[in-house]
């Protein structure tokens, strides 16, 4: 299973990760979640996140659930891409994208994957200020 | 022995510092260092129940013997994504 | 919910479908599916797949199962792109995207999509001989 | 009254003509027409229990009965995806 982590303050591009996607002749399911920051939490407006990771303890922690995978499903590929520092509302904060044979095992490793990094990956989020001024 | 401890997200300001060294007898394990911790930064003490703790970059349970120069690392529940 | 559905015999563009989302302040999770031509077919190989559809049924499929994805479950858009006439081994036949507030309703409501139009929406496909010359 | 038939994926060829117009009596259900379409193209007769019937863009059942005019599709299982 080919993998690829990038932890990086600058925005995801999904154009460039699309273009750089490779397929073997057995590959026939590309499954991808975007994790998107929302205009609230708990309720409250926010104008974004800020992420804080440990990371090399996230890099780690992603490779250990990445050998997981590895073993639970007949994966081709996982990439996963997670932004840090402030990310504002609707910009994606996390990418990541399964390809596999068939449909079944590429859902079922990306959901898994996304619940296993919210259990055990060292990264955390801080609600930014509404602009108050609405100015961009 | 000496150790290292770090904090990270929110335990940081309410330990008011991002890491601190102490001196602990030898294979003081985590669950002692926590007592110590929550001893010296008492503002963490409310956190004590949802406190995960590392050591170097894996998770180890509060039975974990230290050793000199370990690195260990406190902090909330994670919340990637 | 927002609904789009395009079937059609172009190459699916993803960068200029993703340069199309939109989102609202609420959406937190994008879960999209690419379905892509294997280089085999019942283990013998082949250069590609030719889709046939009922395309008037096959739109009022589509449009069943948005309407029962909406009622099933909250979701802020459903696109679709399904590519009609041959398309070559490695190449995307099927373009899905779900956007919803969290991500536990945006894949099983991806999943769910899928596994409807596999059995109900009048779409075949037809195995495309391998090229033995070798030429593109 | 009379009704037409269309054919889609390898039906088309089973039967060789991706349409055909039926004369049926009036009220005549899906499954009699069905039986009709067997008797006049038997090459389809081994897929009758993979056969899927529309009229219009919507399923029916065997026992739906049908009106004058109506266009019914024949098809294998369907493969989107």
């Amino acid at each position: 299973m080919r993998r690829e982590l990038t932890l990086t303050t600058e925005p995801i591009d999904e154009p460039a990760l699309i273009a750089a996607r490779t397929l073997s002749g057995q590959a026939g399911a590309v499954v991808q979640f975007v994790g998107v920051v929302r205009g609230s939490e708990l309720g409250a407006p926010i104008s974004g996140l800020d992420y804080e990771s440990f990371e090399a303890m996230a890099r780690h922690q992603f490779n250990l659930i990445f050998n997981q995978l590895e073993k639970r499903w007949p994966l081709e590929s996982v990439r996963l891409v997670h932004r840090l520092g402030p990310v504002r509302t609707n910009e994606p904060s996390l990418w990541v994208e399964v390809v596999a044979g068939h449909r079944g095992e590429a859902f079922a490793a990306c959901q898994w994957l996304i619940d296993e990094m919210k259990r055990i990956v060292p990264i955390w989020k801080r609600p930014l200020p509404p602009k108050e001024d609405g100015g961009r | 022995m000496q150790v290292t401890v770090h904090f990270y997200s929110y335990f940081k300001e309410l330990a008011g510092t991002p890491q601190a060294a102490l001196d602990l007898p030898p294979q003081a394990t985590l669950d002692f260092l926590r007592a110590r911790v929550l001893e010296q930064f008492p503002r963490l003490a409310p956190m004590q129940k949802a406190m995960l703790a590392a050591v170097g970059v894996e998770y180890q349970p509060w039975s974990f013997a230290l050793s000199e120069g370990d690195e260990v690392s406190f902090f909330p529940p994670v919340q990637g994504g």
